[in-house]
C-alpha cells in the first residue's frame, strides 16, 4: 500500500487534469464528482496508508518513496521523492479530510457559477499542490509545492476574474509571498552550498555536526526560510495580502487562507526545526514575529465591518499563535493549533460563506443581523466554530490547543513573560472579536432577506467540521486535568518534547486559570458592548477615530509599502517605459546626420568650391609632409 | 644669360599677373601670349630652344587661337565685360588669395630646402629630343597619338551642331 | 651670376602655377578658368624643363611635349563642352552650372 | 605603329611584341569602328566590334601563354600582377558594353562614337596598370580622362551631362596639373621617371626628402582625384549623377580600378610603407574618406549619388589594405575589386535596365514598390546592395573579410576599427534602397518600355552573369584568392 | 552519416526555394513544404538525439563531424560537428521551426512563397551557427541568418517595421564586425605561434593568448554575442524588433536568434578565451544582474504586449550572462536549460501575442481585458507560459533559473540575491500580462473565437514542452553535460573530443611564402 504514496497528491492532480481538459465539455453534474471524488479518494488513501505506516512493524519513523529523478546536473541531484512521517501524517489527513469537506461544501456552494469545472480544476491542483508541499523529501519538491500553491491561490483569489478588484488582490498576494518565497529560494541556495544537498533528512542529519548551536550561518539560513514562511503565513510584515485575499470565494478562504496553505509557514519551520534549534536568534525572532502578528491582527480585526476581513485577521492572529509557538520550541502545540485551527477556523468560513450567500453577496456584518432564525444550522454550528476560536473553556478544541500554547510560551526554557503577555492579551481580544462579529451576525434586529439556505452539502460540512472542532481537542489535555499528550506523543519520532523550565509545572493551572477568565470575560465584554448596549461601540468608536481607522486599515501596512515599494516602483517603471538606453544610440543617429548635413552643404555643386577643395587638400598634405 | 632669365620670369609672372586680373577676355589673352613668349625664353635660357618654339608656336600660337576663336563664336561683347567686373569682386577673392598664398608659401620653402643645384648650361638640342622620343619613348608617342584621337572624337561628338571649327583644327594638328 | 640656380627655375614654374590656381579659383568664367588651367599645365611644364636641364636629359623635354599634346586635346574638348554648356544655359558663369548638389 | 618600332633600334622581342598585343587588338578596334562609322553608321555592328574585340583582346591575354615577366623599357610592365588587372578591366569594360547597348538604344543622340570612346578609356585605363613609368602613367591617365570628358558629357541634350562633363574636365586638368608638377619635382629630385630608378635612389634614404614628400603629395592628389578620396571627392557626386548610367559605372570601375592598381605598384616598388609621412597621409585619408564618404551617403536621396558616396568610403576601404602592405594586403586589393566591379556593374546594370529614354533611374521613387513589381530585378540589386554592404553569400563579404584579414595581420588596428565602424553606418543607406523597394506603394507612372525584349535580353544575360558571379565568389571564393596569388607572386 | 550535418543546411535552403517557386500555384503548397522540410530535419535530429541516448558516452562529447575543404587559401574547412548542445539546439531550431511555419498558416497572406524562403533560411542560418566548428564559417552564418530575418521584419512587420529592421540589422551586423576582426585577429596570433593558419575551432582552442591581447579578442567576440542575447546596454534593437517583426519573426528572433548569443558565449568565449573571461567575469555577471532587474522593470511599464514579452526576454538573457559567466557546472547546466526553456516559454508568449493580434488587430494592452471569457483556451494557456515567465516550479524556466542561481551562488552570492530580486518583479510583469489581457471585464466587443484546431495543436505542444522540460529536465540535462564540462575545462578533455577525420594542418602552407609578412 506504501507503494501508492504517490498517489495522494497525485489523484486530486488527475482530477484537475480531467477537469482542465474536460472543461465545459464535461456534464456539470460529474464536475463536483470528480473534484470532490479525487480529493476524497486522496483521503481515504491518506487512511489506509497512515493506518499502515502506523501499525507497521517494527514501528518506521518514515517512508520514502522515489517517483522518478527530477534534476540531476553535475552534482546537484533532486529527485522527486515523497516522505512520509508523522508530522507529514498530520498535515496530510488535515488537507485531504478539510479538503474533501470544502469541496463537498463547494459542489453546492459553486453549483450555479459560470466557471464550475474551472473552480474545482485549481481547487484540486491546490490540494494536489499542498500535499506535494508537504510530502517533498528535499526542499526544492518543497518549493515547487510551495509556489503551487501560491499559484493556486492567486487563480482562487482572482476567480471571479471580471472584477478587476479581484485580480488586483490576487496579485497583492502573490507577489507579496513571492518576495518571501525569494528569501526562501536563497535560504536553499546557501543550503545547498553548505551541505551539498537539498534532502530535508540529510540535512537533519548533518546540520548537527556541522554547526555549533548560534552558528551564523544556521541563523542566517533559518532566518531566510522564515522569510519564506513568513509571506505564506501572512505574518509580520508580509501579512498585508490575505485580508485583500478574501476577494476569493468563501471556500477557498476555508481552505487556502485558513486551513491549508497559510499554514505552510508553520510547516516548514516546525519540518526544518533542527536548524532552527542551531540558531536560537532566529527561533526567538519566529515566537516575537508570532507574538506582535498576533496583536496587531487581532486588534485590527476589532474593528472591521466585513465579516470575511474578521476571520482573515482572526486567521493571522491564530496563526501568530502558531509562530508563537514555534519560537517558544513548543513544536507539537504549534501542530496541534494547527489541526484545531484548521478545523474551526474553515468552519467559520464556511460558515460565513453560507451567510454571506444568504444575504446576496453581502460582506458588511452592520448590515446583518438576526440570522439566527433564519439560518438555525448555520447559526450553531458558526457559534460552535466562535466558541473554539475564543477558546471558550472546556467544551471547544480550541481552548485545549491555545491553552498549550499560553502556558507553553510562559513556561518554555525559551518562553518568556513579554511572549505570554502579549498571548494572553490576545486571547481577550480575540474573544471580543469573534463575539462582536456573532453578535452582530446573528442576533439583533433583521436587517436582510434571507434569499438562499444552505442545502444538504453544505450541511454535511458544517456539522462535521463543527463536530471536529470540538471534540478534537480532547486527544491532548493538559496536566492539570487529566493530562492526555496524544498528539505530543504521536509527533514525537520527528519533533522533539518541549523542555519545561523546572519547577513551575504545578502553576499551570493559574494560567489556566486566567485565559479561562480572559475568555469569558472578552465574551461579556462583547455582550455588553454589541447586544446589551450597541450605541456604546458606536461612541467608542468615534471617541478614537484615528485609532479606529488605522486598526480598520491594518495598521496602515498597505500604505506603508505602497509608498516605500510600489510607488517607487511603478513611477521609476514608468519614466523608463522608453528605455533611455535607446538615448545614446538615438545620439549617435542624430550626430550622424548632423554631420550628414553638414557635409551635404559643402557638396554646393559649385565647381569653383570643389576646386579650393582640392587645394585645402594640397595644402593639408604639404603640411602633413613638412610637419612630420 | 642668367640676366635675361631673371629678367624673362619677372615679365611671365607680371604678364600672367596681368592675365588673371583682366575682365575683359581678349586682353587677357593677349597678356597670356606674352606669358608664354617669356616662358620661351626661360625655356631656351634653360637649354631646350626646341621646347621653346614648341611653346610659341602651340602655347601662344595654336591654343591662344584656339580660344580667341571660340571667344568670337560666341560674339561675348561689352555686358561681358561688365559681367566679369561685377563676378571679380573683391570679397570673392580673398579666401582663394589666402589659400594660394598658404600654398605657395609652402611650396617655397619646400623648394628652398633642398640642396641647391646648378643647372646644366648644355643645350639639349632638338636632336637629342627626337632620339629619346622616337628611342624609349616611341610607345609614349603612339599613345599621345590615341589621346588625340579620342580629343578629336570627343570634340567632333560634343560640337557637332556648329560649323566644324574645333574639328577642323584638331585635325590639322593629328598630323 | 652665369650658372641659374635650379631652384630658381622652380620658384618661377611654383609661382605661375600658384597664380593660375588663383585664377581658377577666383574666375566665374568657366572660359578663364579653362585658361587658368592651361597656365598651370605650362607651369608644370617648366618644372620638367628645369628638371631635365638639371639632369641635362632629354626627358623633361619629352614629357614637355606630351604635356603639350595633352593641353591641346583638353582645350579642344574643353572648347566643345563650353559651347555646349553656353547654348543650353546661356551663361558662361561656372558657378550656374550647379544644378547637381547635395 | 609596330613598323615605327621596329625600324628603330630599339629591341623588341617576339614576347615583348606579344605582350603589347592586347593594347594594339584595342587600338585597332578604335580605328576599325571609326572607319565602320565613316562608312556607315550602324549601332548593332560596332557594338557587335566593340564587344568581339574586348572579348578577343581578353581571350588573348588568357590563352596566349607568354613569359611571366615582360618588360618593356623604360614604359612597361607585364607581370602577373599587371595582366590579372588588365584581364579584369577589358571583362569590365565587356560587361558595361553589353549593358550599354540597351541604353544607348533608347535615346535618339547618336551612339557610336561612344564605343570609340569606350575602348579608348579601356585603353587608357589598361595602360595605367602596366605601366612603370611616370610618361605612360600621364599618358594612359590622360587618355583616360580625355575619353571620358565626352562620354560623361556624351547625352547633350541633358543639361546635368553637360554640366557633370564641365566639372569632371576642369577638376581633372586641374589635378592633372597637380599630379605633373609633382612628377616633376619627383624628377627633379631623383633625375629619373621610372619607377625602379625612383625606389633605387630612395632606397637609402629612411626619410623622405622635403621635395620628394611634395612631389608625392602632389602626385597624390592626382590620383586621389581619379579614385574620388577625400578631400578630392566633391565631383564625384556630380558626375556620377550627371553621366549616363554605363559612363557611371565605369568611372566607378574601370577608372577607379586602374588607378589603384598603379597607386599599389608605384608604392610597392618604392617601398612606400617604410615612410612614416606616407602612410601617416595615407591613413588620414582613408579615414577621412570611409566617413565622409559614408555620412554624405547617410541620408541621400538619389541612388546614383549615394552609390557615388558610397564609392568614396569603398575606396577608403581600399586603401586600408593598400596600407596594410604585405602579399594579404595586394591580394585582397585585387580580390576587393574584383569584387567592386562585379557589384558596381550589376547595381549600375540594374538601375540601367530601369532607366527610360527620358532619363535614368536614380530616385527613390524608381524603384519605390520594385519587389513587388519586378521581383527578380529588386532581388538582384538588393543582393548587389547587400554585397556593397559586405554581407555573406556575397563576393562584398569575401572582399570585406579579406581587407580585414590584411588590416589586422597588418596591426592597423585603428584602420580596422573605423572600417568596422563605417559598415555599419554604410549598412543603413544600403537597406534603406532595399526598403523602399519593399514598400507597398505603386510605382509613379512611366512609359512603358519600346525596345524589342531582344535588347534587354542581353543586359539580361549580363546581369545574370554578374550575379552569378557575385554569388560565385561569395561562395566559393577560393578559385579566385588561388589565381590571384598565383599571379601576384608568379 | 556525419553527411546530415550540411544536410541539415541544404534541406533548409533547398525547401526555401523550393516553397518560393511553389507559391505561385498555391499558397497552400508553399506553407506545407516548409512545413514538411522542418518536420523531416525535425525527425532526424530526434531520431539521432534518441540513438544518442541509448549508446553509453564513448568519452568524447562530439557525436558527429563533417568536415571538408572550403577555402583552403585561407585555411577555411566546411566544418560541422554536432555536440549535445547543438543537439539540443537543433531540436529546439527545428521544433519551433514547425510551429512558426504553423503560426503563419493564416497570418500571412501577401508573399507566401517569399516569406517561407526567408523563413527557412534564417532557420538555415541558425543551424548553421549552431553546428559549424569553423570560426570564418560561423562567422559566415552569423550574418547569413540577419538577412532574411531583416526581410522578414520589413516586409511583414507591423507599422514601425522598418525602423525596426534597421535597427535590429545595423546592431547586429556592427557587432558582428567586430567579432570577425578577434577571429582573424585570434587566426593570427594562432598562425604566428604555430605556423598554422586555421580558422578550425580545435586547432584555436589551445591558442595561448598574451593577457592584453586575449582580453581584447575576448571582447570582440563578446560584443558580438552580447548584442545578440541581448544584454543591458545592448539590447536597444530587441524590443523594436521582437515588436515590429510577424508573429513567427518574433519567435524566431527570441526563441532561437537570442540563443545563438548564449551559444557563442558558451561555445567560444569560455573555452578559446578562458583567463580573459574569467577576468571580466565579475562585470559580465553585474552586467547579467543588471539586464534581469531593468528588463524586468520596463517589461512592466510597457504597453504594447510584444514589446513586453521583449523586455522579459531581457530580463532572462541575463540569467545566461550570470550562468555563463560564473564558470560553474551547475549554472552552466542552467544556462543550457535556459535557452531550452526561454525558447519555449517565450516564443509561446510571442504566439500568443500574435494570436490575439490577429483577432484583435492592436498589441496594446490597454484595448484588451477579459478575453478569458470569449477564449479560456487561450487564457489557459497564457497562464502556463506566463507561469513558466516568472519561473514556477514544475516548468522548465524554473529549472534553468534554479540551476543558475544554484551555481552562481557558489561564486557570487550578492548577485545572486539581486537575480532572485528580479524573480520578484518578474512575478509583477507576468502577472500583469494576465490582469491586463485575460482577466477584468471585457472591453472588446467584438467577436473573440478561441484557439482553432491549428492553434490548440501549437499550443498543445508547446505547454507540453515546458511542462516536459519542468518535470523531466533529465534527458536535456544528460545531453548537454558532457558538451558543457568540456567547454568549462578544456584542458581535460579536449584532446580526446577531436575525431581523427579532421586535418586542417595542411592548408595554408602558402601564406609562409607571401614575402612580406612582418
Amino acid at each position: 500500500m506504501s507503494d501508492l504514496v504517490w498517489l495522494i497528491p497525485g489523484l486530486p492532480f488527475v482530477g484537475a487534469v480531467i477537469l482542465i481538459f474536460g472543461g465545459t465539455n464535461l456534464p456539470r453534474r460529474l464536475v463536483p464528482v470528480v473534484g470532490a471524488g479525487s480529493v476524497g479518494l486522496s483521503a481515504l488513501m491518506t487512511l489506509f496508508i497512515g493506518f499502515e505506516f502506523l501499525t507497521a512493524t517494527p514501528t518506521a519513523q518514515s517512508y520514502q518513496q522515489v517517483v522518478w529523478n527530477w534534476i540531476e546536473a553535475s552534482g546537484f541531484s533532486v529527485a522527486f521523492a515523497f516522505h512520509l512521517d508523522v508530522l507529514s501524517l498530520v498535515f496530510i489527513f488535515v488537507i485531504t479530510f478539510v479538503g474533501f469537506l470544502i469541496h463537498l461544501y463547494s459542489a453546492e456552494f459553486m453549483a450555479s457559477d459560470e466557471g464550475y469545472a474551472r473552480f474545482f480544476a485549481y481547487l484540486n491542483l491546490f490540494v494536489g499542490f499542498m500535499l506535494i508541499l508537504v510530502m517533498a523529501d528535499n526542499l526544492l519538491l518543497m518549493y515547487l509545492g510551495w509556489e503551487g500553491v501560491g499559484l493556486c491561490s492567486y487563480l482562487l483569489i482572482g476567480f471571479w476574474y471580471l472584477d478587476e478588484k479581484n485580480g488586483y488582490a490576487a496579485r497583492k498576494a502573490f507577489i507579496i509571498t513571492r518576495v518571501g518565497d525569494t528569501a526562501m529560494v536563497i535560504g536553499l541556495f546557501i543550503l545547498f552550498k553548505t551541505f551539498g544537498t537539498l534532502n530535508i533528512a540529510g540535512i537533519q542529519e548533518q546540520a548537527p555536526q556541522l554547526w555549533v548551536v548560534g552558528s551564523s550561518q544556521a541563523t542566517l539560513i533559518a532566518l531566510l526560510l522564515l522569510g519564506g514562511a513568513v509571506g505564506k503565513s501572512a505574518q509580520l510584515p508580509l501579512q498585508t495580502w490575505l485580508p485583500d485575499a478574501m476577494a476569493g470565494p468563501s471556500p477557498v478562504s476555508a481552505l487556502i487562507h485558513a486551513a491549508t496553505m497559510v499554514t505552510a509557514g508553520v510547516y516548514i519551520i516546525a519540518r526544518t526545526h533542527v536548524i532552527f534549534e542551531l540558531a536560537p536568534i532566529a527561533l526567538f525572532t519566529v515566537g516575537v514575529i508570532g507574538a506582535l502578528t498576533l496583536l496587531i491582527a487581532g486588534f485590527s480585526a476589532l474593528t472591521q465591518y466585513d465579516l470575511k476581513r474578521v476571520l482573515a485577521y482572526s486567521t493571522i492572529s491564530q496563526i501568530g499563535y502558531m509562530f508563537l509557538a514555534l519560537g517558544v520550541g513548543a513544536w507539537s502545540s504549534a501542530i496541534f493549533h494547527f489541526m484545531i485551527h484548521a478545523f474551526f477556523k474553515a468552519l467559520l468560513f464556511l460558515g460565513a460563506g453560507a451567510v454571506i450567500a444568504a444575504v446576496h453577496h453581502e460582506h458588511d456584518m452592520f448590515k446583518m443581523g438576526g440570522l439566527r432564525k433564519k439560518l438555525p444550522l448555520v447559526y450553531w454550528t458558526f457559534l460552535i466554530g466562535a466558541a473554539s476560536l475564543a477558546a471558550l473553556p472546556f467544551v471547544t478544541a480550541g481552548f485545549y490547543s491555545k491553552d498549550q500554547i499560553l502556558w507553553l510560551s510562559w513556561a518554555s526554557e525559551k518562553g518568556n513573560n513579554w511572549l505570554f503577555l502579549a498571548a494572553l492579551i490576545g486571547a481577550f481580544i480575540t474573544t471580543v472579536y469573534t463575539f462582536r462579529m456573532v453578535f452582530l451576525t446573528f442576533f439583533g434586529e433583521v436587517k436582510t432577506q434571507v434569499t438562499r439556505v444552505p442545502g444538504l452539502a453544505i450541511n454535511i460540512s458544517l456539522v462535521v467540521l463543527a463536530i471536529l472542532s470540538t471534540i478534537g481537542g480532547f486527544i491532548e489535555i493538559p496536566h492539570s486535568m487529566g493530562h492526555v499528550q496524544m498528539v505530543t506523543d504521536f509527533l514525537s519520532p520527528v519533533l522533539p518534547v518541549t523542555s519545561i523550565r523546572p519547577g513551575i509545572e504545578s502553576s499551570e493551572w493559574i494560567i489556566q486559570l486566567a485565559a479561562a477568565i480572559l475568555s469569558i470575560g472578552g465574551l461579556l465584554l462583547a455582550y455588553f458592548l454589541y447586544m446589551k448596549r450597541p450605541s456604546l461601540h458606536f461612541k467608542i468608536k468615534n471617541s478614537i477615530p484615528h485609532l479606529h481607522s488605522f486598526w480598520l486599515s491594518g495598521w496602515r501596512f498597505d500604505s506603508l509599502y505602497d509608498w516605500l515599494v510600489v510607488r517607487p516602483f511603478v513611477y521609476v517603471a514608468n519614466i523608463n517605459k522608453n528605455d533611455p538606453f535607446n538615448g545614446p544610440y538615438n545620439g549617435v543617429v542624430r550626430a550622424a546626420n548632423f554631420f550628414h548635413r553638414i557635409l551635404s552643404f559643402t557638396q554646393s555643386g559649385i565647381l569653383r568650391w570643389y576646386l579650393i577643395g582640392v587645394v585645402i587638400g594640397a595644402i593639408l598634405i604639404l603640411t602633413l609632409g613638412i610637419w612630420l | 644669360m642668367a640676366i635675361i632669365f631673371y629678367m624673362a620670369s619677372a615679365i611671365a609672372v607680371i604678364a600672367t599677373v596681368m592675365v588673371i586680373t583682366r575682365h575683359n577676355l581678349v586682353h587677357a589673352l593677349l597678356y597670356l601670349v606674352v606669358s608664354f613668349l617669356a616662358v620661351a625664353i626661360v625655356f631656351y635660357v634653360l637649354g631646350a630652344p626646341f621646347i621653346a618654339v614648341l611653346e610659341i608656336i602651340i602655347y601662344a600660337g595654336a591654343i591662344v587661337v584656339l580660344l580667341i576663336f571660340v571667344i568670337m563664336m560666341l560674339n561675348l561683347r561689352q555686358e561681358s565685360v561688365a559681367q566679369e567686373k561685377q563676378w571679380f569682386s573683391g570679397k570673392i577673392i580673398i579666401g582663394p588669395l589666402i589659400l594660394a598664398s598658404i600654398l605657395l608659401v609652402e611650396m617655397l620653402y619646400i623648394l628652398t630646402s633642398g640642396e641647391p643645384a646648378g643647372l646644366s648650361e648644355n643645350m639639349i638640342e632638338a636632336k637629342a629630343v627626337g632620339m629619346s622620343l622616337y628611342g624609349p619613348y616611341v610607345l609614349g608617342v603612339e599613345l599621345s597619338g590615341i589621346l588625340l584621337m579620342s580629343g578629336i572624337v570627343g570634340a567632333y561628338h560634343l560640337g557637332r551642331q556648329k560649323k566644324k571649327v574645333t574639328h577642323r583644327f584638331l585635325e590639322k594638328k593629328e598630323e | 651670376m652665369n650658372v641659374i640656380p635650379a631652384e630658381y627655375g622652380l620658384i618661377l614654374a611654383s609661382v605661375l602655377f600658384t597664380l593660375g590656381l588663383v585664377s581658377l579659383l577666383i574666375r566665374r568664367n568657366i572660359i578663364f578658368m579653362l585658361i587658368s588651367v592651361e597656365i598651370m599645365l605650362n607651369a608644370a611644364g617648366i618644372a620638367f624643363i628645369v628638371a631635365g636641364s638639371k639632369w641635362a636629359q632629354p626627358d623633361g623635354q619629352v614629357m614637355f611635349i606630351f604635356i603639350l599634346t595633352m593641353a591641346a586635346a583638353e582645350v579642344s574638348v574643353g572648347l566643345a563642352l563650353i559651347l555646349q554648356m553656353y547654348h543650353q544655359l546661356k551663361t558662361l558663369d561656372s558657378d550656374a552650372a550647379n544644378k547637381m548638389k547635395g | 605603329m609596330l613598323f615605327l618600332s621596329e625600324r628603330k633600334e630599339v629591341v623588341m622581342s617576339r614576347e615583348d611584341l606579344l605582350n603589347i598585343v592586347p593594347l594594339f587588338i584595342l587600338t585597332s578596334a578604335a580605328i576599325l569602328i571609326l572607319f565602320s562609322i565613316a562608312i556607315k553608321r550602324n549601332h548593332k555592328v560596332i557594338y557587335v566590334i566593340t564587344a568581339l574585340s574586348l572579348l578577343a583582346d581578353f581571350i588573348f591575354l588568357v590563352t596566349v601563354d607568354t613569359p611571366a615577366k615582360g618588360i618593356i623599357e623604360p614604359l612597361f610592365i607585364f607581370d602577373g600582377f599587371g595582366k590579372f588587372n588588365f584581364g579584369l578591366i577589358l571583362i569590365t569594360a565587356l560587361a558595361l558594353t553589353m549593358l550599354s547597348y540597351a541604353y544607348f538604344e533608347q535615346r535618339e543622340e547618336r551612339k557610336e562614337e561612344y564605343y570609340i570612346l569606350l575602348i579608348l578609356a579601356t585603353l587608357g585605363a589598361c595602360t595605367l596598370v602596366i605601366s612603370k613609368h611616370f610618361v605612360s602613367l600621364f599618358l594612359g591617365l590622360e587618355i583616360l580622362s580625355v575619353s571620358l570628358y565626352s562620354m560623361i558629357a556624351y547625352l547633350r541634350k541633358r543639361k546635368r551631362s553637360d554640366e557633370a562633363g564641365i566639372k569632371y574636365l576642369i577638376m581633372a586638368a586641374f589635378s592633372s596639373a597637380f599630379m605633373l608638377f609633382g612628377m616633376a619635382l619627383i624628377y627633379y629630385t631623383t633625375g629619373s621617371m621610372e619607377f625602379g630608378a625612383i625606389a633605387s635612389y630612395l632606397a637609402p634614404f629612411s626619410k623622405l626628402p622635403l621635395l620628394m614628400i611634395a612631389g608625392l603629395g602632389f602626385l597624390l592628389i592626382g590620383i586621389g582625384f581619379k579614385l574620388g578620396v577625400v578631400p578630392f571627392h566633391m565631383w564625384i557626386a556630380d558626375v556620377y549623377e550627371g553621366a549616363p548610367l554605363p559612363v557611371t559605372s565605369f568611372i566607378a570601375t574601370v577608372s577607379k580600378g586602374g588607378i589603384v592598381i598603379l597607386l599599389v605598384r608605384f608604392f610597392l616598388q618604392i617601398n612606400g610603407h617604410q615612410y612614416t609621412s606616407l602612410v601617416v597621409i595615407f591613413s588620414v585619408v582613408a579615414i577621412a574618406s570611409m566617413f565622409i564618404g559614408n555620412l554624405l551617403a547617410l541620408q541621400q536621396q538619389n541612388i546614383k549619388r549615394i552609390l557615388a558616396y558610397s564609392s568614396i568610403s569603398h575606396m577608403g576601404y581600399i586603401l586600408v589594405a593598400f596600407l596594410a602592405g604585405g602579399s594579404l594586403g595586394i591580394e585582397a586589393v585585387a580580390f576587393y575589386l574584383v569584387a567592386y566591379f562585379i557589384t558596381t556593374v550589376g547595381a549600375f546594370g540594374i538601375l540601367t535596365t530601369l532607366s527610360d529614354s527620358q532619363r535614368d533611374a536614380e530616385l527613390f521613387d524608381d524603384v519605390r514598390g520594385l519587389f513587388w513589381r519586378r521581383p527578380w530585378t529588386a532581388a538582384i540589386f538588393s543582393a548587389m546592395l547587400l554585397s556593397l554592404a559586405g554581407v555573406p553569400l556575397t563576393a562584398g563579404f569575401v572582399g570585406e573579410f579579406y581587407i580585414v584579414a590584411a588590416g589586422v595581420q597588418g596591426n592597423m588596428w585603428l584602420l580596422v576599427i573605423i572600417l568596422v565602424i563605417n559598415s555599419a553606418i554604410g549598412l543603413f543607406y544600403y537597406i534603406r534602397i532595399i526598403s523602399i523597394m519593399s514598400e507597398k506603394q505603386e510605382a509613379i507612372d512611366r512609359p512603358e518600355v519600346t525596345l524589342k525584349p531582344s535588347v534587354y535580353f542581353i543586359s539580361g544575360i549580363t546581369i545574370a552573369a554578374l550575379v552569378i558571379a557575385l554569388f560565385w565568389v561569395g561562395i566559393f571564393p577560393d578559385r579566385l584568392m588561388t589565381l590571384i596569388r598565383f599571379l601576384i607572386f608568379s | 552519416m556525419a553527411i546530415i550535418l550540411p544536410g541539415f543546411i541544404v534541406t533548409l535552403l533547398l525547401g526555401g526555394i523550393l516553397s518560393w517557386i511553389v507559391a505561385k500555384q498555391s499558397h497552400l503548397y508553399a506553407r506545407w513544404i516548409s512545413l514538411l522540410t522542418l518536420l523531416a530535419n525535425f525527425i532526424a535530429i530526434i531520431i539521432i538525439w534518441i540513438q544518442n541516448m541509448k549508446s553509453p558516452a564513448s568519452g568524447s562529447s562530439w557525436i558527429l563531424n563533417f568536415s571538408v575543404a572550403w577555402i583552403p587559401s585561407f585555411g577555411i574547412n566546411f566544418h560541422m560537428a554536432l555536440d549535445g548542445l547543438s543537439l539540443l539546439l537543433l531540436s529546439l531550431t527545428f521544433f519551433l521551426g514547425i510551429l512558426s511555419v504553423l503560426i503563419s498558416w493564416k497570418e500571412i497572406q501577401s508573399r507566401v512563397g517569399l516569406y517561407h524562403f526567408c523563413l527557412l533560411w534564417v532557420l538555415a542560418g541558425i543551424t548553421g551557427v549552431f553546428l559549424t566548428m569553423d570560426l570564418f564559417l560561423f562567422y559566415f552564418f552569423w550574418e547569413v541568418m540577419l538577412i532574411p530575418m531583416f526581410f522578414l521584419i520589413l516586409i511583414w512587420g507591423h507599422e514601425n517595421r522598418r525602423y525596426a529592421a534597421f535597427k535590429f540589422f545595423i546592431f547586429t551586423q556592427a557587432s558582428g564586425l567586430l567579432m570577425l576582426l578577434s577571429i582573424l585577429g585570434l587566426y593570427f596570433v594562432h598562425g604566428g605561434q604555430t605556423g598554422i593558419y586555421s580558422f578550425d575551432y580545435f586547432q584555436l582552442l589551445g591558442t595561448a593568448l598574451a593577457p592584453k591581447i586575449g582580453m581584447w579578442l575576448m571582447l570582440g567576440f563578446l560584443v558580438a554575442f552580447i548584442v545578440k542575447l541581448p544584454a543591458v546596454p545592448f539590447h536597444a534593437w530587441l524590443p523594436d524588433a521582437h515588436s515590429e517583426a510577424p508573429t513567427a519573426g518574433s519567435l524566431v528572433l527570441a526563441a532561437l536568434m537570442l540563443k545563438t548569443g548564449a551559444y557563442g558565449l558558451l561555445r567560444f568565449i569560455v573555452p578559446l578565451f578562458r583567463d580573459a573571461a574569467m577576468e571580466i567575469a565579475p562585470w559580465a555577471m553585474a552586467i547579467g544582474v543588471l539586464g534581469i532587474l531593468y528588463g524586468a522593470l520596463l517589461a512592466f511599464s510597457q504597453t504594447n504586449l510584444k514589446r513586453l514579452v521583449a523586455y522579459t526576454s531581457v530580463s532572462h538573457m541575463g540569467f545566461i550572462m550570470l550562468g555563463v559567466f560564473s564558470f560553474n557546472e551547475v549554472a552552466a547546466q542552467g544556462v543550457v536549460m535556459q535557452m531550452m526553456a526561454h525558447g519555449i516559454s517565450t516564443g509561446a508568449l510571442f504566439i500568443l501575442a500574435g494570436m490575439i493580434y490577429e483577432r484583435i488587430h492592436t498589441r496594446d494592452i490597454r484595448e484588451m481585458g477579459g478575453f478569458w471569457m470569449k477564449m479560456p483556451f487561450m487564457g489557459a494557456t497564457a497562464l502556463v507560459f506566463t507561469m513558466a515567465t516568472w519561473g514556477l516550479p514544475g516548468l522548465g524556466n524554473f529549472v534553468a533559473e534554479f540551476l543558475t542561481l544554484v551555481g552562481v551562488w557558489q561564486v557570487a552570492p550578492m548577485l545572486t540575491i539581486l537575480a532572485a530580486i528580479g524573480l520578484v518583479a518578474a512575478t509583477a510583469y507576468s502577472l500583469r500580462i494576465l490582469q491586463k489581457v485575460f482577466y477584468g471585464s471585457p472591453v472588446v466587443s467584438m467577436e473573440l473565437t478561441d484557439l482553432s484546431f491549428r492553434e490548440r495543436i501549437i499550443m498543445g505542444a508547446l505547454v507540453i514542452s515546458i511542462i516536459w522540460l519542468g518535470l523531466f529536465p533529465q534527458p536535456v540535462l544528460n545531453t548537454s553535460i558532457e558538451a558543457v564540462n568540456v567547454m568549462l575545462h578544456p584542458n581535460n578533455k579536449v584532446e580526446a573530443s577531436v575525431l581523427p577525420s579532421l586535418k586542417t594542418g595542411d592548408a595554408f602552407s602558402l601564406r609562409e611564402k607571401g614575402g612580406s609578412d612582418e
